[in-house]
């Protein structure tokens, strides 16, 4: 069943064509990796997703339902999460926090509730901190639990940031380049940990630069560039195609082949 | 649960443990002035310490709240306890309301339009002299309960004392709770909370609503408390005093709104030694606590305190 | 038990402010032993500092004065003064701190009527005789058992001006007040005694506090048809400023003032734009041209000398009124031979035939001002000075 | 009509003295992101220094000259004494700073100078000129002037000098500025003189128009700060639009609505403006980077 539709979408800022006539679909259970190189507009693609830009014209249909144009939150309710390319975690919270805000969907949420306290609220509350200390452990980060996450490393932080997506129990989970900046072992366990959230169900939408991650653990892949979509197949068609390489490294080396 | 419940026992202790120093009803009444303005500044904590939204106007709610308690058992014949909580109505209602417009606004911007909305609420209370008696301000009533007349400076020292204890519970439990959580999130990346689901603007409107019921029941308090309500107490000058209060003592912690509140109700109260002097002094100690403990007085202090048991 | 939750921590930081707060209670105002305390809280700085600061120096001149003469009843005078900056929350805590903590026997002044209120209630719990030095008719109406003022109430300066305006045939006003405590009070007073004294108020328009240009609300009076007159209640810098847009636009109606600006400083403050102008005043402000026989005379001249040569300021009728009620205070200390504040305030309730800077004071158990119409004088700014209108 | 106009020179004349004072919020903002509270407390005093050395037998020119003198020291001290000692400190803390700094040279003003209402005399008489029906004082064009000069100066220095584009680099990234060898601190300071020094110049402009005293600052301030917002807070000429837009607002309220209301028919536009451009008239959008 294909679990998101994407038509016809087009994002302008300003005159500017950052998205132009962008379609696909995903479909459940797979990872669908999008690549194209810096500026091709991968970014906004998930901002539009995720309901943080407006596309000026096309439709969005998540599970069958229309959701273009929706506000992030209304996306997260029915399934759709991510993370951010430049690390949005909250800092002054604890890891454990931040990822207990992950948990805001399942929780009751009432400003009243929360001030009194009424019967039932202490367990509500243990039930939290286990369920994100469980899901800080599937990430590996339960020892900084109770730490600050602004003082830890960027890797961790990376880590934690998928910690709290997954927290919300997304159907979509869209990774803005997870892998960004992390070292041959970090980028590893990250590839370790896509596969293993794809065999518990989760499907995933990956934006990435590192090649070696995106083939081993793609099932498709999309190239987009200058806004529009180049390609979108295979990752063993789309390395072998001339244009990929001509986009990427330009006219020159695409006579050559790979 | 220390972390929760220490405030609230630390403030009680000093609620009750104060009195034995006390030699007048003077003392009382400046006691029972912390305690309310305390109160206020929690409120307004809460919007900026824990939402991170600014506001120049809380004073606006306070003076709502303090003629509430004067105006609708004057012409009404409302109980005055029952004109506190529909002074908090009233407050919540106009917070509801404008909040929603206004809280699309950030930093300076959202800062001018609160200050704006808290001169309205000024203006309004200084004009309309057939409904609040005018810019020289109208009698408070003092309040019965059964039988039992409350007022007096050391009454409302317990009475404010206590209210405020409840108050800083209220908040430490907003503050920990999922709710709570969402505020801290949104203050840290509106955008990421949003991806998780916290409706950011919903989120901020009810930290806008709690404010103003804080702000509002500690103005029905001081009108008690004074017997005589001024408009001057919905101007930007308490709005201003009110801000000051709550990043002095330290934004975000709870004992540094009360912290706050203690040093520019008593300090300036010691500075009349210095007489002309008095304003120039005043100045100079915000100066030196922001310079030096720019954290505000509780947490800078709180971390000295951990690091000198560390060594 | 070594924790390392900040529950603990915070506690101990409470305990160190609270020690702060045990300093400001140890630091009690020594005191002499033997002296009988007169409390006042003035508004020395804020929007009513012209007020509040030559009260205090009043106040200060003249204690020194009674105490170089022997004190009252053989017991020096001790003043303890605060400035509450005209805030009415700082002047309540202050008349609380005069009453319990500093022990006075009767209280000389707030200087505007907001911080009067305030007070109020705390005299009157007390039982202590408090003078105010403030405007409104509302201080001693309904009149309270502790409460006396010694200003002219604003609304029998309305009736002096709307007297003087009838005599000069002109019934038709503009009124323009300032949005401030005394201007709306005299504004309100005004539209009262307006209907009651055959003046038709034909344009009312109002200013705040600290405006700096009020053309516009000048050009709606002065497009009015048929207005006569222009009134215009306020104190502070607003009057000075309407007179120079009076100039300004070329108005040539007669301006009335209200005794909110009976001082030197408004005649500089609005210069050759005053000329002309008319308001009631005491007439400490003309001392030296009052007729010698005027009973007035030597007191107003005794205290505009006194004032003029401590201070090197010209005075003004609001130190006047701060003289009138510390004068009057000790009037009735000599007559109670007591400094029982209850004995006191009796005292000054009897007070018959005052004689003080702002006319004779003859107070009653029903008034608490004991002035009448004729201790204000119809006053003209001429060639910069003040002098009786004709 | 003639109505009209006198409403428009009053707006004018009341706009062209927040937009001057504003101008010197925008500078400071500009190079330290720092709302400085205190800027009213540079246009008293200006008008209460020259009073003052004027009074003490000092010709009139000179005794500007020293009251802005007075004013660039002042500024000099609160960056040097407050704003740099505080230099990591978030916005809201550094504000704070400001209003302690304001309720300092207020409380020495009063102890020095006196807490009278004093006046200068208009530059060119007080006369007022006749302009088709309304009557308009000689000095409002001197403080229309001011602002002109002061905007234009200010501008080309921001847009045509080094140290201009150093100080709006500053205020973009400070951290980057630094690393391109820009001494922060020296433009800071060098902002924080300046808007002083333009702050006593307004105080001197606008003094015969709104007299002045010791306590006039806060209110100026509170005006000013409001009229950059509207127009843009950190952009000269949204400190110049917004003031002049909330200085007609107030004189037409007054003059047409209920006098009354006037300031409170400001602040519903003021509210509104925001409203519909959460960023002010000429404010920058910022978009967020995600």
């Amino acid at each position: 069943m294909n679990l998101l539709q994407v038509e016809d979408i087009a994002v302008s800022f300003g005159g500017v064509r950052a998205l132009d006539g962008v379609g696909f679909t995903i479909a459940e259970g797979l990872i669908f990796s999008i690549i194209g190189p810096n500026g091709a507009g991968k970014t906004t693609l998930f901002n539009v997703l995720t309901g943080l830009n407006r596309p000026s014209h096309g439709r969005v249909r998540f599970r069958g339902s229309e959701v273009t144009g929706a506000p992030p939150h209304r996306l997260a309710a029915i399934g759709i999460s991510r993370t951010f390319q430049n690390l949005q975690i909250f800092p002054r919270m604890t890891a454990l926090d931040n990822v207990r805000v992950g948990r805001h969907l399942q929780e009751r949420t009432g400003a009243l509730r929360g001030m009194l306290r009424p019967p039932g609220t202490a367990a509500a509350e243990e039930l939290s901190r286990r369920t994100a200390l469980e899901l800080l452990d599937r990430v590996g980060l339960a020892n900084v639990a109770d730490k600050p996450a602004g003082g830890l490393a960027y890797g961790i932080m990376k880590r934690l940031e998928i910690a709290r997506a997954l927290a919300s129990g997304p159907k979509l989970l869209l990774l803005d380049e997870p892998a960004a900046g992390c070292n041959p072992a970090e980028t590893a366990e990250i590839d370790r940990l896509l596969l293993a959230l794809k065999r518990d169900g989760v499907t995933l939408a990956l934006v990435e630069h590192d090649m070696k991650l995106v083939m081993g653990v793609s099932d498709r892949v999309l190239v987009l560039v200058e806004g529009k979509v180049l390609v979108e197949s295979e990752p063993q068609a789309v390395r072998l195609d001339s244009r990929v390489v001509e986009a990427y490294l330009g006219s020159a080396h695409a006579g050559g082949g790979a | 649960m220390l972390a929760r419940l220490g405030p609230p026992a630390a403030i009680a202790a000093v609620i009750l443990l104060a009195p034995l120093l006390f030699q007048s009803g003077y003392h009382f009444r400046i006691g029972a002035l912390v305690w309310i303005n305390a109160l206020a500044v929690i409120g307004l904590n809460v919007l900026m310490g824990l939402a991170g939204q600014v506001s120049l106007g809380h004073a606006g709610f306070f003076g709502i709240g303090a003629y509430a308690a004067a105006v609708l058992p004057a012409r009404y014949g409302l109980h005055p306890l029952a004109a506190t909580a529909a002074g908090a109505v009233l407050c919540a209602a106009v917070a509801f309301t404008v909040g929603r417009p206004i809280l699309r606004l950030k930093g300076h911007y959202l800062a001018v339009a609160t200050l704006g909305l808290g001169m309205l609420v000024a203006m309004v209370l200084t004009n309309e002299v057939w409904l609040t008696g005018g810019p020289d301000g109208m009698p408070a009533p003092r309040p019965d309960l059964g039988g039992w007349r409350i007022s007096g400076p050391e009454t409302w020292y317990w009475i404010s004392g206590t209210v405020l204890v409840l108050g800083v519970l209220l908040a430490q439990n907003l503050r920990i709770s999922p709710a709570g959580l969402a505020l801290g999130a949104l203050h840290d990346s509106e955008v990421a909370a949003g991806t998780l689901g916290v409706d950011v603007a919903r989120s901020k409107l009810v930290a806008f609503v709690v404010s103003a019921v804080y702000g509002s029941v500690a103005g029905s308090m001081l009108a008690f408390l004074n017997g005589h309500v001024t408009p001057d107490r919905a101007g930007f000058l308490q709005s201003i005093e009110f801000v000051t209060m709550a990043v002095l003592g330290g934004l975000g912690s709870m004992i540094g709104s009360v912290a706050g509140a203690a040093v520019l109700v008593v300090i300036p109260q010691v500075l009349t030694f210095f007489h002309e002097y008095e304003h120039l002094m005043l100045g100079v100690l915000v100066i030196l606590i922001m310079v030096l403990l720019p954290s505000g007085v509780v947490p800078a202090l709180s971390s000295l305190l951990a690091r000198r048991r560390k060594e | 038990m070594k924790s390392e939750c900040s529950g603990s921590n915070r506690g101990r930081v409470l305990a160190w402010v609270g020690a702060v707060g045990a300093v400001f209670l140890a630091a009690q105002p020594a005191s002499a032993a033997d002296t009988v305390k007169i409390g006042a809280s003035l508004s020395i700085t804020g929007p009513a500092s012209f007020l509040g600061e030559p009260e205090e120096k009043t106040l200060k001149i003249y204690v020194d004065k009674i105490n170089a003469q022997g004190g009252v009843n053989g017991r020096k005078l001790e003043l303890v003064v605060y400035d509450d900056a005209g805030d009415a929350n700082k002047a309540r805590t202050f008349a609380t701190r005069l009453v319990e903590e500093d022990k006075v026997v009767a209280i000389v002044g707030g200087s505007t009527t907001g911080a009067t209120m305030a007070m109020v209630p705390v005299a009157e719990d007390a039982k202590v005789p408090f003078i105010s030095l403030a405007g409104a008719i509302v201080i001693v109406d309904p009149v309270k058992k502790f409460v006396f003022k010694t200003p002219h109430t604003d609304r029998m300066a309305c009736e002096k001006i709307f007297a003087d305006m009838k005599k000069r045939g002109l019934t038709k006003v503009g009124i323009i007040s300032g949005t401030g405590g005394f201007g709306k009070s005299m504004h309100d007073e005004c539209v009262k005694v307006a209907s009651t004294s055959g003046v038709e108020i034909v344009a009312d328009e109002t200013y705040g506090p600290k405006d700096s240009d009020m053309t516009p609300q000048l050009t709606n009076i002065k497009n009015k048809a048929g207005v006569q007159a222009l009134l215009n209640a306020d104190f502070g810098q607003g009057p000075a400023i309407v007179m120079r847009n009076i100039k300004q636009l070329g108005i040539t109606l007669p301006v009335y003032q209200s005794h909110g600006v009976a001082s030197k400083s408004f005649i500089d403050l609005a210069g050759p734009a005053a000329e002309g102008v008319r308001l009631p005043a005491a007439a400490l402000l003309v001392a030296d041209k009052l007729p010698a026989n005027d009973p007035q005379k030597p007191i107003a001249v005794g205290y505009a000398q006194t004032y003029e040569k401590e201070t090197g300021k010209p005075v003004s009728t609001f130190g006047g009124h701060a003289y009138d009620g510390l004068m009057m205070l000790v009037e009735a200390m000599k007559r109670a031979g007591s400094a029982d504040p209850v004995k006191i305030r009796d005292e000054i309730e009897k007070t018959k035939g005052f004689i003080g800077t702002a006319g004779m004071f003859n107070m009653t158990s029903t008034d608490h001002m004991g002035l009448d119409l004729g201790a204000f004088k119809m006053l003209q700014i001429k060639n910069g000075d003040w002098t009786l209108a004709d | 009509m003639a109505e009209f106009l006198q409403f428009t020179s009053s707006g004018l004349t009341v706009g062209a003295v927040y937009a001057l004072v504003a101008l010197g919020f925008t500078l400071i903002f500009n190079a330290s992101g720092v709302v400085n509270f205190a800027q009213g407390e540079f246009v008293m005093l200006g008008g209460m220094g020259t009073v003052f050395a004027a009074a003490a037998g000092v010709p009139l020119p000179l005794a500007a000259l020293l009251a802005v003198a007075l004013a660039v020291v002042a500024g000099l001290l609160l960056d040097g004494l407050a704003i740099r000692p505080a230099r990591q400190a978030g916005p809201i803390v550094l504000i704070i700073i400001t209003i302690g700094a304001a309720l300092v040279i207020r409380g020495l003003a009063q102890v020095f100078f006196d807490k009278e209402f004093h006046k200068l005399p208009g530059f060119s008489g007080d006369a007022s000129i006749h302009i088709g029906g309304a009557a308009v004082l000689p000095q409002t064009f001197w403080v229309l002037a001011g602002t002109l000069a002061i905007f234009s100066g200010m501008w080309w220095f921001m847009t045509r000098t080094m140290t201009g584009k150093a100080l709006r680099a500053t205020a973009a990234n400070r951290l980057a500025a630094e690393l391109v060898g820009i001494d922060t601190r020296l433009v800071t300071t060098l902002a924080f003189a300046v808007s002083a020094g333009i702050g006593a110049v307004a105080g001197i402009l606008i003094t015969p128009i709104t007299l002045t005293n010791y306590d006039i600052g806060t209110m100026l301030a509170l005006k000013a700060f409001v009229a950059s917002v509207l127009g843009g807070m950190g952009n000269p000429i949204g400190a110049v639009v917004g003031g002049l837009l909330l200085g007609l607002l107030e004189a037409f309220a007054a003059g047409y609505l209920s006098s009354s209301y006037k300031d409170a028919a400001a602040i519903v536009v003021l509210l509104l403006v925001l409203f519909a451009m959460p960023s002010g008239l000429f404010g920058s959008k910022s978009v967020e980077r995600v």
